[in-house]
């Protein structure tokens, strides 16, 4: 365990030289893409992977017993700020699905430790991929309506019913279930929270089409499909309380303006591809004035963004908590990515209508794409509107209408 | 909706009809999803053609029926709400008015009856770069004995898989940026030297890129005076935005309908959504938004109909104010739709991707509103 | 009564030509000034009065018997035309505060013949002033839980209670009040409209200061109050059903985007009056760009909103249904008049920001003081909230929440 | 709130109960309805100036505490909270920042130790037309072997009724619109040839313009180098802009927490209006854009302390955003509370009334996107 900042930082700086493949030096994408190939990892890619699980760094901030590293919040960003300088990226998030960022943390507290040990090292070392179940056809924002029932056999729960949005679910080997256990109860009170194997006879999945083409998201039908006694999560009948948090993590995990997939022209920054695409006057203003004014609100608004999150991480020193502040953080992001995507498109005409072929480059047609795909953005993970409700409600503390949610 | 004659009536309800049962968006998708070669249905464009839309604009005299820029809208208005596509908008609005507001007698009577019986395809060809801009033109035209040749390039131009022919604004002189020393040329699509490229898009219609080669082209191809072809450019582009922003205008009404009808009916929390306080007021915000782009929509029509002076700065009212609204109806039909607007089994994505082209076809809200500004004075 | 419009046309022409004095001739400011001012009216005044109120002309759609002359909407659009072509004003609507405009219109619907008789030709010719009294402190945009009780006293009602809003209480002779005469009923089943005397022992006003300095309101008490029996407008306790369509009257005249008081450089346009504050480049743009594009966009809404109101009125073939779309019309109405006055301030800089002295022409003054009570557009007459509970429900049929408005 | 030191939150907590106690706005309306001569109380003045408010920005060296920016907003923030009226920002804010970025090491001993007793009272003079424009300035000063004499005219000056000092932006070479020529000029309030005239605002505040006819001032009077004064005058605006945010910030607050305070409290069909889902959703929004508008008003004076090269990126964003968030919550303060925040009794107008003056001081929020624009280079 680190005594100090420093001390903590040479030794992470010490242990990437030793461990880190140069191979793998900024390539993120590549990684990721090889990953969810028919090859699958690159030899090197899969020694990092396996030296970051031993050194518990996959997900580091989880106990060593579960596969972590026990690092507080302040040593993780250290090591990953040391990571970020050499170039190197976990991967292991991204090849463990929902499982590091929302499965994970959920079953760390509500967990048993029978449960803990079974599931969670699967996860920190990204052996194991886990989808989410929670949305159905006709329970959108509203998800506590949901019908997949899960039947008490006595040894077991048999399952029947559909969910749909469960992202990454064609390739998941567990995924973490909302599910009804009692139908007479009154609509939230008869949920629970049940983690099922994904790969057995009554689980089936179809993937999605979406408005900017193929996409990671899954319907899920559940037939006859079963799930063990022991991978209950939380109280039965409680499942309720159990995604409440779970959907705090999520909230959290979607509070930075991260850029839509895809960008605007070579890296460039939105105001540098604004210029080469729309041009700029004698005086090196961009042309199109009425463009340049909203490309500044839009700056402005984007740099507030950051800069309040960095100022909530401040205040909380160091961790953002899993709280209100998410709702703000999560709706502001959503407008201005969505925002950046709009102006993006608007300033690069007709290269920002590109569908397909080689009239448009790879990354105009990535922005278009990731226009589309990002109005999702306001929609998953608790729409706009629910979080204007959160904030009314919980941050402010106005009543409840008489209508829900 | 304006006060309209019998026969606009008449012609808005036959338009309601056909595109509701012959040609609903199902049909789009089908040809989207077969990938339709001219990127429209042929016996689509043949109904319309019978049922005399191809000759709204054109002159009896030419074998249209003359009835004028509003009556175009409101059909236009009505296969917007479906995206029915066909070159009704291109080649019947856009390119006949070329031929209309630049041609000759001899050129018209040559060029515009194939457009109302359909055997002619015309279509403008302006834009050389990403973005709308009619001074830049740097098509070269030299001119010679026989005529002018012309070499360069042409982008995003509309229906320009089918046209047979090309209107094409050139430079004779001047550099671009100059108003002066444009020139407008009617170019036969199968000139040697005339290369054409199909684009895939957002929206899936029928646009290409052009390359010009040494293309040559007679005295009788061009349109208007030598040099002189921006002032009659600048006219024909302001129907082309007026016209535009009909069809528009339909595909933003056609959103917002289909948005009021899911919040009359999608239940969520034990009631439809739609009596949610703050849904409710977002509908009453799309519709009053709605209420005041048809003024304009409409009004452009009008002004042009009755060649009215303000007719340039109404049709750029038009074409920024339909486009707002196509955009704002366009982003809140899929954000109200919740997770199934996303998917592309669902039609509210053919309506946002139809959008943001008709956006930027022939300037969009930016350029329009500095246009207007520069037209008010300040 | 004319036969066509050419024909009325002429005869309007004629009968202006011998009645209008010249010395009225593009003065209504003038006018209303000195009417409501220890002088009154000046001869010439008076006596156009006079003859507007013999011609029927001051409130002309009426029927003759009422003081009107029973013009259709098309004459008497005729009749305003011509008006406005040399420079005549009606000064009659002004003189009769609220008469012409809302009380007039609900007597005409839901009046008796006796009370028509009694009270329109008082109200048509200018010499009878009204007020109403509607809200109440603590009853706004929730007019109907109104606690202003009138109790039958066998040959009248004694009224007790307080209005605020009275526009014009302090000088006229009538008020129009929404009353509580059934204390048991339901909120809306229990108020009448009753029709009181001002000059009388019981009653009271006092006016109130605004944020922009003094104004035409009034706070007024009734402190038994005497009404007549036969003063009573429409049903006894179905007050609700006239109030409605007085207020669907108010909608009415409040859907032009009139200019707040008070102008902005000498009647210049408003982009003039941006040149003259802002400045422009060589290229005769204005300096400010970020302004020129908001200014734009304004003017175009501006322009939408007339464009609309003409619309309307065309499909209507001439008049303005009494309707939903004047919802519509009162919210971009207000829209576009405070955008302007925030857009004129902005503008003027320095100079907006006067309240009082030599040091700001009377015109700059006037522009703030309007910038401030504009304000109130979206508040009175059924604020913008209400507004759009209105479009929601009533055109577009959704439903209503199970919260009331 | 950003991470505060032990001190920064003992100031704080010392601030608001200062203000809540001893100056709530209904001292502000004591002030306006008398028509105090100053337009501020002058025993507010003088328990601010007790509390050591006036030298947060001066070094100990000249009898300050040298604290910093952050500080000094957070106090501004409470001032502003309750519409205090007195020349913290403008003289020991701003004027302060004149002389600490300006003056020689002799010249700040001469004033600023009277800026922290409050014998002082140093206030900046730069615009000359209704519109915020530095390098505008056309106020002559000519050199002679004396020092300068200066004749023009300044407007709106913060503070100057009250002044004892005016740092003026002056020119001494080139063009009114150049970037050279300005030299900034400490002008004693009582030299022969200036003159005054209060103003009245609408926010009641102490505003003069002032007239120079041939104000005769020694070479001890030039704040830095002889037409080199429009770098530091550009400093010092950046300054001036972040601390009057925080006062900005502050009015906004508390129009917020007027808001909330009635949504909570006023009953209107049957039950208290935060209740209806739209006006809870306006709150909610206007919540996001205050902690939103917060992190840029506090980043800015942070930067100025840390003296960070993107101060003045982040002074223009401060102003621009804090200047549009004030600018919504008046109007929203209004709009919400109805009736009752339309009448002078009510204290709402107050807040609407200051905000434009503050929104417009330094360059409102257009000025200051087009210089955000400009810093980051297109």
């Amino acid at each position: 365990m680190a005594e100090d900042l420093t001390s903590f930082r040479s030794q992470v700086q010490s242990w990437l030289s030793e461990h880190f493949p140069a191979s793998l030096k900024a390539n993120a994408a590549g990684i990721m893409e090889s990953a969810f190939s028919e090859n699958g990892l690159s030899s090197d890619a899969e020694q990092w992977r396996q030296d970051l699980a031993e050194a518990g760094y996959g997900a580091p901030t989880w106990p060593r017993e579960y596969g972590g590293a026990g690092l507080s919040d302040r040593d993780a960003a250290v090591l990953s700020s040391e990571m970020a300088k050499v170039g190197a990226f976990n991967p292991i998030p991204g090849l463990a699905g929902m499982g590091v960022t929302m499965v994970g943390p959920t079953v760390l507290e509500y967990g048993t430790e029978e449960q803990k040990l079974r599931h969670l090292p699967g996860i920190a070392s990204g052996q194991v991929r886990w989808c989410l179940g929670l949305s159905e056809p006709n329970a959108g924002s509203d998800l506590a309506s949901l019908t997949t029932k899960a039947q008490d056999d006595g040894d077991s729960w048999t399952v029947n019913g559909q969910k749909i949005w469960t992202s990454g679910a064609d390739r998941s080997q567990w995924c973490g279930a909302l599910v009804r256990t009692d139908a007479s109860a009154k609509k939230r009170d008869g949920i629970s929270f049940l983690m099922l194997k994904m790969d057995q006879e009554g689980v089936r999945t179809k993937p999605i089409k979406l408005i900017g083409g193929a996409s990671p998201f899954c319907e899920t039908f559940f037939d006859d499909a079963r799930g063990e006694k022991d991978d209950l999560l939380g109280p039965l009948n409680d499942g309720w309380s159990v995604v409440k948090r779970l959907l705090q993590h999520e909230r959290q995990s979607q509070t930075g303006a991260g850029a839509p997939s895809g960008g605007s022209g070579g890296g460039l920054s939105l105001q540098d591809a604004a210029k080469k695409y729309v041009g700029t006057n004698a005086d090196g203003e961009l042309s199109d004035a009425d463009l340049r004014a909203r490309l500044t609100s839009h700056l402005m608004a984007a740099r507030a963004h950051a800069m309040t999150g960095s100022r909530i991480r401040a205040e909380a020193k160091g961790k953002v908590e899993v709280s209100a502040a998410a709702s703000i953080l999560k709706n502001s992001a959503t407008l201005v990515a969505q925002a950046r995507s709009e102006l993006t498109i608007e300033m690069m005409g007709n290269q920002g209508l590109g569908w397909e072929g080689d009239d448009f480059t790879a990354e105009e047609l990535a922005t278009v794409r990731g226009w589309l795909s990002g109005k999702a953005m306001s929609i998953y993970g608790g729409s706009f509107e629910v979080q204007k409700n959160i904030i009314s409600k919980n941050i402010l503390g106005l009543p409840e209408t008489t209508q829900k949610g | 909706m304006a006060a309209l004659t019998e026969e606009q009536t008449l012609i808005r309800d036959q338009a309601r009809a056909w595109v509701t049962e012959q040609s609903p968006v199902s049909k789009f998708r089908k040809m989207r999803d077969e990938d339709a070669p001219l990127s429209f249905l042929e016996e689509d464009w043949r109904a319309m053609i019978d049922m005399g839309w191809s000759g709204i604009l054109v002159p009896e005299r030419y074998g249209g029926s003359g009835l004028g820029y509003l009556t175009l809208g409101i059909v236009l208005e009505e296969t917007g709400r479906q995206l029915t596509a066909s070159p009704l908008l291109a080649s019947a609005g856009i390119g006949a008015t070329a031929l209309l507001v630049a041609g000759s007698e001899e050129q018209r009577q040559r060029i515009l009856p194939g457009i109302v019986d359909g055997s002619n395809v015309v279509t403008l060809a302006v834009d050389e770069g990403p973005r709308h801009n009619p001074r830049q033109v740097s098509l070269s035209a030299l001119p010679d004995g026989e005529g002018l040749t012309l070499t360069g390039e042409k982008v995003m131009v509309q229906e320009g898989v089918a046209a047979t022919h090309f209107v094409v604004a050139t430079r004779t002189s001047g550099q671009p940026g100059d108003e002066g020393g444009i020139t407008l040329v009617l170019v036969d699509a199968e000139t040697e030297g005339l290369s054409r490229t199909s684009l895939s898009t957002v929206d899936s219609r029928g646009y290409a890129n052009l390359s010009f080669s040494g293309v040559k082209v007679g005295h009788d191809g061009i349109l208007g005076a030598l040099d002189a072809g921006y002032g009659p450019l600048d006219k024909i582009l302001d129907r082309a935005c007026a016209t535009t922003a009909a069809e528009m205008m339909g595909t933003a009404c056609q959103a917002f309908d289909m948005t009021l009808e899911y919040l009359k009916t999608r239940v969520q929390f034990g009631q439809v959504i739609g009596s949610f306080q703050a849904l409710g007021h977002r509908a009453a915000d799309l519709f009053t938004e709605m209420e005041l782009t048809r003024s304009c929509m409409e009004g452009a029509l009008q002004a042009i109909d009755a060649d009215s002076d303000d007719a340039a700065e109404l049709c750029s009212l038009s074409k920024t104010r339909t486009g707002e609204f196509v955009h704002h109806m366009s982003n809140e039909l899929i954000q109200i739709h919740g997770g199934i607007g996303m998917t592309d089994e669902f039609d509210a994505g053919l309506y946002l991707k139809r959008a943001r082209p008709l956006e930027a076809a022939w300037g969009n809200q930016s350029f329009h509103r500095d246009r207007y500004a520069r037209l008010l004075g300040f």
